[in-house]
């Protein structure tokens, strides 16, 4: 390509990229920096991704878990797992990668004395309560968590320098699924001589390596030279460049100071003008992020009976809003899974509950009525204001209003709490009072990643403190099956009882709308919604 | 030693400043045009219905972001609503914050401002440094402070709650500038030969205060005032912007322009109608504090 | 003018130090644990919970905490954020681009603001007058993100005058609109009251010895006239600097630069209570500063306001 | 007429400094302005003391004293044999009921923004008691009337009155509660020859028939000659020189008094080349740092060592004859006729 | 000012007319009461070296005439209805504004009454003065600034060089006044207007004055157009005298020709109304009535409401300004009466 010198500008045919091979694309401030077991958030997420290789990989169109650093991941039982890793792999300080790397890793970051949060990944894991010790009332007591008996679990076993086992305490079908998410990285040597500098100056092992990091402005990753996979890094270095506003990245994006951005704004998606900005620059897909609503079951008021939340889910117009607010950007949603993972089936678990229909919805609240349930005059749906939730939720709220009539005697209006913070504090202590903004961005592609963690009782995102002793008994079953399709088949048997009592409706799943400069090809984008950081290529001029 | 030397005024009741106000008020075509657009407002604001019949609430959301026709003059905006009604109904929780925000300020500020002027020392210096303090804490801080402490959003505050806070907000965070203006106005009218001869007959600080300084410090509080009714209905509108001022149910002329800002490309009407009501409601207000702040000026009798 | 300064300047301490107690305890009264929405949707281990907050050490009381807080400053330690990235080092990113930015929006306000407000005062009631009254009026009501959102897409994606948003470093040229932006709302505030001052003060006895001693129109306007009626609009500049250098929050993120406002903002979504409360005490300290500035530029202005 | 004894005013070692501060945390004072520094007199009921003197030498400043406007450094003001420096609260608006002032300044002490018949009225609403609610109006008119002023122009605002019209508008209000005592702080000159008679002659009137007590300030001393019984000369914060009308015009004794009345310019064109005047030299000195000794001594022509080693008390002496003055060389001498 | 009047320059005081000449002048204020006839045809001339004193009530017309001349009147809401104002036989009033302003501080220049005011605070006092010389002259700050010093020595005021950078506020009233007439007298004007330049002092400073004014006015030859209403200062300083009342000249006259007799009831009243020793005790003369509303002006002579020698006459036509003898003259119908001292 011509070395043009000018950043940005649309004028010329000479591609300025071509002169470093550098790509910018659009990034965000990561909270916790770079040690993969204390990520928990999209922002450090995407970047760690970058320069962390983990044992599995997602393929990027499939989903399809494929293998990565692993050579092979075998169990006779779903319970002991033997790992072999790929040969001649390497740290970006040059020392090979280990099975200890894992193990040591993997210890470390379920050691609650870390206090990584992740640890809880590791829950599975035989020796786990020996490591991790729960605050006996909780973190606002006055009383401390008892010190681990170990710090090491037992489940974990070193077999020769790329073989290692792992002993789960049951069976568990999707473990090798689970492999893929960034808890599951390896950690050399160098972090645990000082921890704390390697959050923000990684040793690494994946396609990039870490330059720098200017804290809200950008992080610079280069191409590992010595990268070990069959894919290699087709550009030189990428600029993860942070915005604080989505519609400054897209102006960036239109005109081509900016090569990638996932996030289209909504006053780009509107009329579709995103499409006319961007032309053959636009990307369409999925991604595996669903929408739903909760209610706060331990409220008796707001909670409500099952008939009122049929009610309600039978009121919303998925279509339109989908339509309307998102510009098709969003997918009506029949059950509870993604459509992009394992175990995801049409028609949905929902059935017609999940279909507009305001004559059943009304049907459904005056059962709900003659039942004993009067709702509160003025029911909150409840957001984060802080990021770009209000439209929808007016706009379901006045689905259901209108699909209620004028003398539902029960109002639905949206409400914001200021930011994410407060929002989760309110979730977490258990005192919202209405529905409740909840959404599911998978872990890993696959049905289980949907039930577990949100429906089981006790479960850590059990946000409306739902319970179902049967669901139980079905998700626990399906956890430990042998056979993988038949735990999947379980998992949606699991999934079908949902219906039962409504306790969370699903609203709809996410598309994918990213776009690329003109000076970039090739680009993919993963099923997480995030850039295939080897796929991205500078165009020839 | 009688003749008349100006125009003739009758010696018939006993006459106000304000009444004089008034009188010169009658006679200028200014404060009439802007009178009339207020009280449209004001009307607007107590019966919307009275120009239109539609609902502002009501949402039909598959007429999401139509232009302007004849069957909605304004069009509909994001939800589906129709924008001419809803800008009628924003009518009233913009003009109330704006306007109460205001005499809140003024209030405040003058209140302030007329006590450290007035009695200065250290009573000055204490209360502009205490101003100052509150001019120092960032805007945007100060009000989800202020917004998250006094009305939680677990308390589920109603609408009533949430203006009031908003336009506390708007007053608490703005007062020290009027009270640097009044202040500043005040020290100035307070050197004057005028209230010399007041104390020199024996009158107290009260009858001061108000009967003489007041009057004389009005007239740059009152171009500031009104400039300001503009300004807070404008940052009203970046507060709900940001989450944590106005929000739904309560409708205003700022949710409205904060809503559609970023539709701006496919559907200006739902933001420009609002827009350009807010502006034409802040030239009212200012047209109208500048009448009558040469109304007030001797000079012009 | 020095001793009054210095009076002042110590008058600053106090002041200060109410001002980030105050801060620091309002900021400890929002809701919502910092710390329990780190997690996403899950919520985080309490191990997690309770180490972090030993870290930061949020179990003690608020005293304590401000008398660590002000222990540190006097250090000259601000310590790390909740994302342990020092504090120290985040501000000296953003700072210099803050400041840059508030001074030019500043300098903006003042020239666009006085020369528009000397421009309708001397043609009072004539069509500029109008048309400067209403063209301000409408950038004051319009709210900044409105006036921000539609110049980056006229300017920097339709017409491609600009770059959409400003590029890393902040150089002056790209900070020019954005600095615009932020100026837009007080225009007419500095316009109106430059119009008034020029107006009270066009009839002056010693405008009409310039007139007198036969200077050019131009020479009485712009030197006699125009020093004389800067005051009430340079007071109003000066109150006006601290909102400036924080409430630039929108216009920081429509344009996407890397100031004191995001850092601030986010801060505040965060619950990051560590960098919040000095950007805060910053913040005030540099309000303070600038009005003992313009209370001395009073002096330099006009003589007859002595400060001994 | 009364008693020309009976004393209404007494003053006592009058003194106002206006202390210079410095200092950053506590402010000491580094100095005084001696606006006023020792002044004593009588004013005796319906008498007519003028006091003259160069701008700035203390004449506002000794006038607001008298009104407990200012707090005196130090010596006393007797209104009928009670201190006014001391009184507070009730007493001190009672006080004030006897004595009153008409400011020097038409045109700032009328508030801009009050009516004329407010302003003349205010008395009465700050005094209640005075003239019940229902009368004040028509009391309002008659005073207009009595200074020679429209009734019927109640409602209008100063700024619609000439000069000497609003001068009259202040002497309504100060008569208004009838005071045994009118400080008039120059009444007359902001204003023109013609008006000025009128107002004189308006005062001249009012203390015939009220048997008034007049504090006569001002600078121009044809003036001062025309209305008062007994005349102060003040430099500097100090009266130098004291005596009837005629004992200070006819046989001035003090050298700046001679200075003052060889400059007032007389309303003749004949033989004014051959006039002969004093012209005084520089400014006067700051009354922050005023000269040693005497005074004057900086400008005078007869200034000697003794003049800055002691200060030239006022009394009567062998020279001067017949008054006080307060000069080491006093000497009567005729420097000129004012008319 | 060279390319209108290229002789001036050269003929500089010796110009053979009357320097400055106003003639037959209209000045009118539109204001919302209606429009004020402040100034109706006032004629009045003065020539080198000479003086003229503008006498008249507060408000009959002298400054607005005087800030006519210079130029600095209001427009709105003053007009100039009609009348020429020429200065050496140009009339102001046509030049084109820049040939104008070359004429101000020049040819014509201006002291005002109130110094404090007409100074500017903000800028030090050398600074003004010299800007005159930066402006008029092209000099360097430098040299403007030492000429700066040199008027300021001029007139007197003590210790020019430490004090040319004080502020007016620093200086007494007296030496404000001084300051004001260095500045104006810097380019050597012609004429030099003085609107009562020594009300708002006290006498001592006002013979100071009075003084410095006649000492320059004799060094230069200037023309001196003195308004004032103190009759002593006048018959102190003045040549000739022209009577202002309701915006006219009532009389015209030499100095001793006024005080001994004046020829109009007005100026009679005036001079009648000086406090005088003999008549201490007794009640001063005073005009009657009070100034003209000028919205309203009584039909023919303004002055017959208050006049004691009024007759019918005198309500319906408006006396011309009758010669009485060389200069003198008076705008009265029965002048012969007034000097003869019998009122009717
Ligand atoms: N509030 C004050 N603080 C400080 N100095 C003051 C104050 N008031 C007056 N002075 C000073 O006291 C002196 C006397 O002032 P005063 O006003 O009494 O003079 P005056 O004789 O009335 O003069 P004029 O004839 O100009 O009215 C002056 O030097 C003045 O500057
Ligand atoms: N801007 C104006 N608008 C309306 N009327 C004005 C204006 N300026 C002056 N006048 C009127 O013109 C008349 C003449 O005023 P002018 O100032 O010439 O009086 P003067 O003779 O100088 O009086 P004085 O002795 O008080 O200075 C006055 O009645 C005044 O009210
Ligand atoms: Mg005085
Ligand atoms: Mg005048």
């Amino acid at each position: 390509g011509g070395g043009g010198s000018s950043t940005g500008g649309s004028g010329g045919g000479s591609n300025p990229r071509a002169a470093d091979g550098t790509v910018f694309i659009r990034g965000c401030e990561p909270q916790t920096g770079f040690v993969p077991g204390n990520i928990n958030e999209v922002c450090g997420g995407t970047i760690n991704q970058f320069v962390f290789d983990q044992l599995i990989k997602y393929n990027s169109d499939t989903a399809a878990p494929e293998l990565s650093q692993a050579e092979s991941i075998e169990s006779p039982d779903n319970k002991v797992w033997t790992i072999k890793l790929k040969p001649g792999l390497k740290w970006s300080d040059g020392s090979p990668v280990t099975a200890k790397n894992y193990v040591d890793a993997w210890n470390y970051t379920a050691y609650s004395p870390n206090a990584q949060n992740g640890g809880w990944w590791f829950g599975g894991v035989e020796g786990y309560s020996d490591v991790a010790t729960e605050d006996p009332d909780g973190p606002d007591g006055p009383k401390e968590a008892p010190k681990p008996k170990s710090d090491k679990m037992s489940g974990l076993e070193v077999i020769d320098d790329l073989t290692f086992k792992v002993t789960l305490t049951a069976p568990e079908a999707v473990f090798r699924t689970k492999l893929g998410y960034t808890t599951f990285s390896a950690l050399p040597d160098a972090f645990f001589k000082d921890p704390k500098a390697f959050v923000s100056n990684p040793v690494t092992n994946g396609a990039f390596k870490f330059v720098k990091w200017d804290h809200n402005s950008q992080i610079v990753v280069e191409a590992n030279p010595d990268y070990a996979g069959t894919e290699k890094p087709k550009v030189k270095k990428i600029v993860y460049k942070m915005y604080k506003d989505d519609d400054a990245a897209y102006a960036d994006l239109v005109s081509n100071n900016l090569d990638f951005t996932e996030l289209i704004p909504p006053s780009a998606l509107a009329g579709d003008k995103w499409k006319s900005d961007l032309g053959d620059r636009a990307i369409e897909g999925q991604q595996g992020v669903i929408q739903t609503v909760t209610f706060p079951l331990y409220d008796k008021e707001f909670g409500g009976n099952a008939d009122f939340r049929k009610a309600i889910s039978m009121a919303i117009d998925r279509k339109t809003i989908t339509e309307k607010i998102f510009n098709k950007g969003r997918t009506p949603l029949d059950g509870w899974i993604s459509p992009l993972v394992d175990g995801y089936k049409t028609p949905g678990a929902c059935g017609e509950l999940c279909a507009y229909d305001p004559a059943k919805a009304k049907e459904y609240l005056a059962k709900a009525k003659a039942a004993g349930y009067t709702p509160p005059k003025e029911y909150p749906i409840w957001y984060n204001g802080d990021s770009a939730h209000k439209e929808w939720v007016d706009a379901t709220a006045n689905s259901i209003n209108q699909a209620f009539g004028p003398d539902a005697g029960v109002t639905f209006v949206g409400k914001a709490v200021p930011t994410f913070a407060e929002f989760r504090d309110i979730i977490t202590s258990h005192k919202m009072k209405g529905l409740f903004r909840t959404g599911w961005q998978m872990d890993y592609p696959h049905i289980e990643n949907f039930l577990n963690p949100l429906f089981k009782t006790g479960a850590g995102s059990n946000d409306g403190l739902f319970s179902d002793k049967e669901l139980d008994a079905k998700l626990h079953e399906a956890d430990t099956a042998t056979d993988p399709a038949d735990s999947i088949a379980k998992y949606q048997e699991a999934e079908a009882m949902l219906t039962k009592e409504m306790n969370c409706i699903p609203l709809w799943s996410f598309g994918l709308q990213a776009g690329t400069s003109k000076w970039v090809t090739g680009v993919k984008v993963t099923p997480f919604g995030v850039l295939d950081p080897l796929s991205i290529a500078i165009k020839e001029a | 030693m009688s003749e008349p030397t100006a125009a003739p005024a009758s010696a018939g009741k006993p006459r106000s400043l304000w009444q004089d106000t008034w009188d010169i008020l009658k006679h200028r075509k200014i404060f009439w045009i802007s009178f009339a657009l207020l009280i449209m407002f004001l009307v607007m604001a107590a019966f919307p219905s009275l120009f239109t019949s539609k609902s502002p609430e009501y949402a039909t959301l598959a007429k999401s972001m139509e232009p302007p026709s004849s069957d909605a003059w304004f069009g509909y905006d994001l939800q589906g609503r129709d924008v001419f009604a809803r800008t009628i109904y924003g009518a009233r929780t913009s003009i109330i914050v704006g306007v109460l925000a205001t005499v809140g300020t003024v209030l405040l500020g003058g209140v302030v401002g007329v006590i450290a002027a007035y009695r200065g020392r250290w009573l000055d210096s204490l209360l502009s440094r205490i101003g100052e303090i509150f001019l120092g804490v960032p805007y945007v801080l100060g009000a989800i402070i202020i917004l998250g402490s006094v009305a939680p959003v677990q308390s589920n505050p109603g609408k009533t709650m949430i203006m009031t806070v908003v336009i506390v907000v708007l007053a608490v965070l703005g007062w020290p500038v009027l009270a640097r203006i009044a202040r500043s106005a005040v020290i100035q009218a307070k050197h004057q030969d005028y209230v010399q001869a007041a104390r020199a007959l024996g009158a107290g600080p009260f009858r001061i205060v108000f009967k003489h300084l007041l009057p004389n410090s009005l007239a740059p509080i009152l171009v500031y005032a009104t400039i300001t009714v503009g300004s807070y209905i404008g940052a009203e509108a970046t507060l709900s912007l940001l989450g944590i001022g106005l929000r739904t149910p309560v409708i205003s002329w700022g949710i409205a322009i904060a809503d559609h800002t970023r539709y701006i490309r496919t559907g200006a009407h739902a933001m420009l109608f609002p827009a350009a009501f807010l502006s034409l409601c802040v030239l009212t207000f200012v047209m109208l504090g500048e009448a009558v702040r040469d109304a007030l000026d001797p000079k012009l009798r | 003018m020095g001793r009054y300064a210095i009076r002042r300047l110590l008058q600053l301490i106090p002041v200060l130090l109410g001002t980030t107690f105050l801060i620091n305890y309002m900021v400890w009264q929002l809701p919502g644990d910092p710390f329990a929405a780190r997690c996403g949707q899950r919520p985080c281990p309490d191990a997690y919970i309770n180490a972090m907050r030993a870290e930061f050490g949020l179990d003690q009381p608020i005293i304590v905490q401000y008398w660590h807080f002000l222990k540190n400053l006097l250090t000259g330690d601000l310590g790390v954020n909740f994302n342990n990235v020092s504090v120290a080092s985040q501000l000296a990113e953003s700072w210099p681009i803050t400041v840059r930015l508030g001074l030019m929006a500043v300098v903006i306000e003042a020239v666009i603001g006085i020369v528009a407000g000397v421009l309708s005062g001397l043609k009072r009631g004539g069509f500029l007058d109008n048309v400067i009254t209403i063209s301000t009026l409408i950038l004051l009501s319009l709210p900044v993100f409105v006036t921000g959102f539609l110049l980056q897409w006229l300017l920097g994606v339709q017409l491609d005058l600009i770059r959409p948003t400003v590029s890393e470093g902040a150089p002056f040229v790209e900070l020019i609109v954005p600095a615009f932006v932020l100026a837009s709302l007080n225009l007419a505030f500095t316009a109106r009251l430059t119009r008034t001052s020029i107006i009270e003060n066009r009839r002056s006895d010693y405008v009409r010895t310039a007139i007198a001693k036969g200077l050019s129109n131009r020479r009485v306007v712009g030197v006699h006239l125009l020093r004389n009626s800067l005051i009430p609009a340079l007071t109003f500049i000066g109150t006006e600097v601290g909102s400036l250098m924080s409430g630039a929050i929108i216009t920081e993120g429509i344009y996407n630069i890397n100031g004191i406002g995001g850092l601030l903002w986010r801060a505040v979504n965060d619950h990051d209570f560590t960098i919040v409360v000095p950007i805060a005490s910053l913040l005030v300290l540099v309000y303070l500063l600038a009005n003992l500035l313009v209370d001395l530029l009073y002096g330099v202005l006009d003589p007859r306001i002595r400060y001994e | 007429m009364a008693t020309p004894s009976e004393v209404v005013l007494e003053v006592r070692d009058l003194v106002k400094h206006f202390p210079l501060t410095q200092g950053i945390l506590y402010k000491r004072q580094v100095g005084a302005i001696k606006a006023v520094d020792g002044v004593s007199f009588d004013l005796r009921r319906g008498e007519t003391l003028g006091v003259v003197g160069e701008s700035g030498c203390g004449k506002s400043t000794l006038a607001k004293l008298l009104m407990a406007l200012e707090r005196p450094t130090s010596g006393k003001v007797l209104v009928n044999g009670k201190d006014i420096t001391t009184a507070k609260g009730a007493e001190l608006k009672h006080m004030r009921r006897n004595i009153q002032m008409v400011m020097q300044d038409p045109y700032t002490s009328l508030n801009p923004r009050m009516t004329v018949g407010d302003i003349v009225g205010e008395p009465f609403e700050i005094h209640s008691e005075v003239v019940p609610k229902g009368d004040r109006r028509k009391r309002v008119q008659e005073l207009l009337e009595v200074v020679g002023l429209n009734p019927d122009h109640i409602n209008r605002y100063p700024h619609q009155f000439s000069g000497g019209q609003r001068q009259r508008i202040g002497i309504a209000r100060g008569l208004a509660l009838q005071p045994e005592i009118i400080i008039c702080d120059e009444p007359v000159s902001a204003l023109d020859v013609s008006i000025q008679a009128q107002v004189m002659n308006l005062l001249d009137g009012l203390q015939k028939e009220f048997n008034l007590a007049y504090i006569f300030i001002a600078h121009d001393l044809s003036v001062v000659r025309h209305i008062s019984d007994r005349v102060a000369v003040m430099y500097l914060g100090k009266m130098v020189e004291v005596g009837t009308d005629n004992q200070i015009y006819d046989r001035p004794s003090h050298p700046y008094t001679q200075a003052l009345l060889s400059a007032v310019p007389v309303p003749d064109p004949e033989g004014r080349e051959q006039r002969e005047r004093i012209i005084l030299q520089g400014d006067p000195p700051s009354p922050a740092n005023p000269p040693s000794g005497c005074r004057f001594r900086t400008r005078c022509w007869k200034a000697q060592d003794i003049c800055a080693e002691q200060e030239p008390l006022l009394e009567i002496r062998a020279q001067s004859g017949d008054h006080p003055t307060a000069c080491h060389f006093a000497e009567a001498s005729d420097v000129v006729h004012v008319s | 000012m060279t390319e209108v009047l290229p002789e001036s320059k050269s003929s500089k005081g010796t110009y053979g007319g009357a320097l400055l000449e106003v003639d037959n002048l209209h000045v009118e204020f539109h204001t919302r009461a209606g429009v004020a006839k402040a100034v109706n045809g006032v004629t009045y001339s003065v020539n080198a070296g000479e003086t003229l004193a503008v006498l008249g009530e507060s408000g009959s017309g002298k400054s607005v005439t005087a800030q006519t001349i210079m130029g600095i009147l209001d427009m709105p809401p003053g007009k100039i209805a009609s009348g020429e104002i020429r200065f050496r036989g140009t009339d102001l009033l046509k030049l084109p504004e820049e040939e104008r302003r070359k004429v101000r501080g020049e040819g014509v220049a201006m002291i005002f009454q109130d110094a404090l005011s007409a100074l500017n605070p903000v800028f030090p006092v050398g600074w003004q003065i010299a800007e005159m010389f930066r402006i008029h002259r092209g000099m360097s700050r430098a040299d403007a600034k030492k000429k700066a010093i040199e008027l300021m020595d001029r007139v007197r005021i003590p210790a020019a060089k430490e004090r040319v950078s004080d502020y007016p506020h620093q200086f007494s009233g007296g030496m404000r006044q001084r300051i004001m007439i260095a500045m104006s007298i810097a380019l050597d004007p012609e004429v030099l207007i003085a609107d009562e330049p020594t009300t708002a002092l006290d006498v001592t400073v006002q013979a100071q004055i009075m003084e410095l004014l006649a000492e320059l006015q004799r060094e230069s030859n200037m023309g001196l157009i003195l308004i004032t209403h103190d009759l002593g200062v006048v018959a102190d300083v003045a040549d000739k005298i022209a009577v202002m009342y309701g915006g006219r000249i009532v009389e015209n006259a030499e100095v001793h020709d006024l005080y001994r007799n004046p020829a109009h009831p007005y100026a009679k009243g005036l001079l009648e109304s000086i406090p005088r020793v003999d008549l201490k005790g007794q009640e001063l003369y005073a005009i009657k009535g009070m100034p003209p509303n000028l919205l309203d002006m009584p039909t023919g002579c303004a002055f017959h409401p208050r006049c004691p020698y009024r007759q019918e006459k005198c309500v319906t036509d408006v006396p011309p300004l009758h010669t009485i003898s060389g200069t003198r003259g008076s705008a009265c119908h029965f002048w012969r009466e007034v000097l003869d001292g019998d009122a009717q």
